[in-house]
């Protein structure tokens, strides 16, 4: 048994540590979270030539062969930096179904160009009455000769607005939540009938709803078999939840260090907060979730990426865990920041919106507890 | 033992709950119910309307021109207020400067201030907290320096809610240095914002708004018939304005309205999905957030019956203040949740009144929550945090 | 409004304190909790003599038709003074039954020595398998000419092994959790037929564990209409959780006392330890979470005794309540007290075991709190 | 990284298991299924049993005859031992005297004292808390003063478990008044428990069982050698055996033992009722707790990692010790909940295996639910109380 990190993944965590330090300090972050795109291309460029959006492909699809626990470690990294390049979207969301369902020509069409940072993609799965239910698909393609036609709408794609391809979930066949009868397809963003409207999202990314008007693709569009798409999601979904969780235990890691430094710095009544116990013993609480909580992170990394039969139920344990326990050490470290801890120009509250838009994503922590009770 | 409103409580309270069915201006319950932010003159307006309708005071003393209500009609017609989707209160003047005006001020400043603040003329502003001073409000670093018949006032206050629409602030400020103890010497101060050598510079919260302010004065000069009471007094001045304040500190009546929006919420279904009603887990949490309310209520109607019966509310009303603001942020909670991935979106302006309805991302009340949980963290912050309510509570009540 | 007692509250209230002050101090208490009996046989004979017995009746029913909010400042001093004498059984169970479904004849055999103190009694409505779903009864009643045969198994009977008069629901039609179909009976405990095998519970109090084996009573046992025996036990599970919530009340008051004032007594580290501000700030909460307990209670009963359409939501509100906050509390006290908490010796254990006992009956938390989401 | 056990360590996981299915007595592990507290000779049986396996030192190094596991492999044993339905090991000699011995003691001290804890023939017992030295620990005041060849002792120690069946005990007493600092003057001391002068008092835990006592010391001569390592020294001594103690401290091994069965338990219908399994409230909160329990699980581990690594397990090990016991309680409570009115019946006789099984109340093992929910609330006050611990952490790890 051995928990420490091996020489690839302390190369990463190494490297992403000086990317931080050295070009990504707050400021910088904000800016980019404020820009159009919400991100800067620039850095994107720079993630691709680090070899960082090959990390959990093939080599013989262009990656590196990375393993989950690489992953795992490379998110707690953008966790702690609080990065807001699309790597979600289009390395695990949209790659991940790529790199499971497309065939060779529409990995090189599509995955090739994600992996070299020169195409953005999304994945549309999501729709306005679905919530987390990923079964719960209301837009429809209908086969029409060789090709298909789509209608329907897609809510909070992530990186929708950035995207130049999109990866759709449709219904070939069956009722609005049937497990059957869910079909991908690869998009290109600008195909006719299709509307995307784009925002930025509460934590600084960007996400788009799309609305789907006859939209006609190729019979080349589809991915992987027809009516076989929810097993493909399911498995990306546990990818995402996994990559999530790590960045909210970087992101946690982060807030309860710098609620530490803060009290220690903060002089009340002529003496630093952290000589409260009452505050002492809720930052030893935050201290203890993140370690339970990284440990958690540990074990359901390494029983998915054993592909062990329990790996469902650890995914939706950590998932559970994360938005538990990070919606506590979140709000345990604003409480503590006092005023500043609410003030947009202080980074703890956009680690804040990050750690609870985290929660919302992919099913919440209640969603997976009812998994798991069952 | 009677737990009832009496007969003509509940007249009371129909005679309120017609006022504002016939007189809240529609456009402004609307922006209530969009979510859209209400301006300075939204405010102005309702407390206009108040003002003509005679309840401009409504917890005030008749004989300064308030209604004179009992602390039961208080509770009554803010539980109303809400219900009704009206604005809130300006506090700043109504609840927090005047009581100190009309309690402590001469003769020459209730004419002078009073007036104004029932009419809705006069914007206030407080300033209390500084950048170093926080739940250690009396170590406040602010001076004021008599020079002839002006006090030269330095310093920086921070976190003044709407100081940008303010026309007078009232500031906490230290006259004398050379104290026993450090609440003394601190006196209560009004001043002009117009007056030269005072900045407001912005302070913008976590989701983004723009509510509060740092104000920075540089060798402002108040006239000495600004200073309220005693010099050197203000400290008490202070706390018994915080007393004041802690009528309606459970903000139970904006809690009851906002929990039932969400059980009206939850049974909506969308698109043919199943409503959230009949997801059991999240009832539960539902459930148990209105119980907690029901509690917090009728823990208000005992403080507020001591009160009727003649006691002044203790420090033990600490615990509404502490408790008030969980409920409200668990309320928060409980509509971030409800949200699902539609709590992501940050899109502010869709909320006016302006923008196109079929352009708008997310569907009902919803669409805020992310923005209401995050600016709300600020509840069990500011007034006082509720570490700051604990300790108080410890000492005062238990004695510890 | 008011929420000061009126006079009969104020009097029944100093009158219980005197007796607890002058009669029932801790030892005494263990003493008769630790008897045969589990309670003093004298303390129920004053108890009537003092008219306490006769509350909740009316005055035709040889009662003085007390209110349910007199019922609680009763039960609530009750709960301060630890009392083991058996109030629940007999006046609010047995007496609650009686009170609405007994005929004139059967409460001038029944209903007045109970009120008397003359005779002891128990309702008997649990079973091995019902928890806490008042409708699963599986003890059959089967007419038998002018006679009903009574079959089965009643558990957790609260003051069974004393009782001379048993009241059992007993299902005399439909499956064994249908809502209709459940008759009550007034059984005399010594009947043939019946087994009892009594015990203490972990509160001091005294059950028993009744087997009912082919035993015959008379027409004239049957309480109320056949088959509609629901309604009354839904009736007096309310008055019975208004009783120990109030109870409970009175408990968690005491407990938060008796913190308090062993932390300003406890020295360590040179200092009380009522001094350490982690330890405030729970004792805050435990008195925040009394007050609020109460005021709660005030509304349920209020509520209740009006007969309002939100009764049961009230009655369920108030058993959650006290069931999640009486945990919180009785587990702050126990563990502030240290190990004098554990003791034995030392009241504070038995307050917490009353506690924890209030939580286990007549639908726990979670009970309640499923029934408030429905 | 890699968070699997080696294949060596899962053929040791296979001996350990096959050892106790085979070895165990099987009235032992009758008693523990029942809820049967085990007497003396039970505890002396099952260490005897493992001597001659030579396990009898499984926590201790080669030299002092034990077996010199590596921390993963301890961590095996106890898991499977708990599985096994096996009793614990008695830790006052193997993991509490024990190692102060072989570690501070000179080498007549450790062949008198340490073959007799090996092989199960001296049974000790723990001389720390006084009546009034609980978490202040260093304010004890048992005193041992030097006369001759022997100290001689006065004081009373307290919360002394199993006290009643000790031989011998291991107490710290103040050998110096005269100090800089209160943990210095401290002495560790051995004293034969039939020394005269040394009284045991029963202490009847709030469950009414007897498992611990207080020991009084009035003028109990001990002979100087019987002094461990130098004198004023004890404090530090003590100290390096609660780090011995830490390890295991999360008692993981035990609570997903006892998870199971809870979760066995919830499969069963009784007389035609639905399981509680079917309960989804009941079943979110088990789920929960499994959660906890992993999460505990993992962090032991990557603590044993680290001891394996080279590195002693440091104060943040403490939060093992708060979480651990929280999590235990959490399933003491699951277990009370499970249990509904039966967790009322107080028969503690019922549980021993004489008693006729169809005279026992309540089914299962729920039937004892509240005795060891009450019994185990001490869990979160022995052995440093979790507020002690949370000082710990917050000093020595977080630098507060």
């Amino acid at each position: 048994m051995d928990f420490s990190l091996n020489e690839m993944q302390a190369m990463l965590v190494d490297s992403i540590e000086k990317f931080v330090a050295n070009d990504y300090d707050f400021e910088t972050r904000q800016t980019y979270a404020g820009s159009e795109q919400g991100f800067s291309p620039e850095v994107w460029k720079t993630f691709a030539e680090l070899g960082w959006t090959a990390i959990p492909f093939s080599e013989e699809d262009g990656g590196i062969g990375g393993t989950p626990l690489d992953l795992m470690v490379v998110m707690q990294q953008f966790g702690r930096g609080l990065v807001v390049e699309p790597y979600l979207a289009n390395i695990i969301l949209a790659g991940g179904v790529l790199r499971r369902a497309a065939s060779d020509e529409q990995k090189e069409s599509w995955l090739q160009p994600i992996i070299a940072g020169e195409r953005q993609a999304a994945l549309a799965f999501v729709e306005p009455q679905s919530r987390y239910d990923i079964a719960d698909v209301a837009l429809t393609a209908t086969a029409d000769g060789d090709h298909w036609v789509l209608n329907g709408k897609k809510g909070v794609v992530l990186n929708g607005g950035n995207a130049d391809l999109l990866v759709v979930s449709a219904r070939t066949a069956g009722d609005q939540t049937d497990a059957g009868g869910i079909t991908l397809f690869a998009v290109a963003a600008d195909a006719d009938g299709i509307t995307r409207k784009s925002y930025p999202t509460v934590d600084g990314h960007q996400a788009a709803e799309i609305e789907f008007k006859d939209v006609k693709v190729d019979g080349d569009a589809l991915l992987g078999e027809i009516g076989q798409g929810l097993t493909v999601l399911d498995a990306v979904m546990g990818d995402a939840v996994l990559a999530v969780c790590a960045e909210a235990v970087g992101i946690m890691q982060v807030m309860t260090e710098k609620t530490i430094e803060y009290t220690k710095d903060r002089v009340q009544f002529g003496v630093p907060i952290s000589s409260f116990q009452a505050l002492q013993h809720r930052m030893v609480d935050m201290f203890t979730d993140c370690e339970l909580s990284y440990s958690l992170l540990l074990w359901a990394t390494m029983l998915a990426s054993e592909g062990d039969e329990k790996a469902d139920r650890a995914i939706s344990s950590i998932k559970y865990q994360i938005g538990e326990i990070g919606r506590k050490v979140g709000q345990e470290a604003v409480q503590l920041h006092g005023g500043m801890g609410v003030s947009w120009e202080l980074d703890i509250a956009h680690y804040f919106k990050r750690l609870t838009a985290i929660d919302q994503m992919f099913g919440n922590a209640d969603w997976h507890l009812d998994k798991l009770a069952c | 033992m009677d737990v009832t409103f009496s007969d003509k409580d509940i007249e009371f309270r129909e005679e309120v709950r017609a006022f504002f069915r016939d007189k809240l201006p529609q456009d402004i319950a609307a922006k209530q119910i969009r979510g859209e932010p209400l301006e300075k003159d939204d405010f102005i307006r309702f407390q206009k309307l108040l003002f003509e309708h005679g309840w401009g005071g409504y917890n005030w003393p008749v004989e300064f021109g308030g209604t004179g209500w009992s602390a039961v009609q208080k509770y009554i017609f803010e539980t109303e207020m809400a219900a009704a989707n009206a604005p809130g209160i300006i506090a700043f003047g109504l609840k927090m400067v005047g009581p100190v005006i009309y309690t402590f001020g001469n003769d020459e400043q209730k004419q002078r201030f009073l007036p104004d603040i029932l009419e809705g003329n006069v914007w206030w502003c407080q300033g209390y907290s500084e950048p170093g001073s926080g739940s250690d409000l009396a170590s406040l670093r602010t001076r004021a320096e008599l020079v002839g018949d002006h006090y030269i006032v330095n310093g920086t206050k921070s976190w003044t809610t709407l100081g940008q629409y303010a026309d007078w602030i009232f500031i906490l400020a230290r006259t004398n240095t050379d104290v026993a103890r450090r609440q003394e010497g601190i006196s209560f101060l009004l001043a002009d914002m117009s007056t030269p050598g005072i900045t407001v510079t912005p302070v913008i919260t976590i989701e983004g708004e723009h509510e509060v302010n740092e104000v920075h004065f540089e060798d402002v000069k108040v006239p000495a018939e600004n200073l309220v009471g005693e010099e050197g007094k203000g400290w008490t001045y202070g706390k018994v304005l915080l007393q004041h304040e802690r009528t309606n500190l459970a903000g139970v009546g904006r809690s009851k309205h906002r929990l039932r929006n969400l059980q009206a919420q939850t049974g909506r279904a969308v698109r043919g999905a199943r409503p959230l009603a009949e997801d059991h887990s999240f009832m539960r949490k539902v459930a148990a957030v209105a119980v907690e309310l029901k509690a917090l209520e009728y823990t208000e109607l005992r403080t507020l019956a001591a009160v009727a019966a003649g006691n002044a509310p203790g420090p033990e009303s600490s615990i509404l203040k502490f408790r008030g603001t969980e409920v409200e942020q668990a309320i928060d909670t409980l509509f971030l949740e409800a949200a699902g991935y539609y709590a992501l979106p940050y899109v502010p302006e869709q909320f006016t009144l302006e923008f196109p309805e079929e352009d708008r991302v997310g569907e009902g009340p919803e669409a805020r929550s992310s923005l209401q949980y995050f600016n709300n963290r600020k509840a069990s912050i500011y007034g006082g945090s509720n570490e700051i309510q604990k300790n108080i509570v410890a000492k005062h009540v238990l004695g510890l």
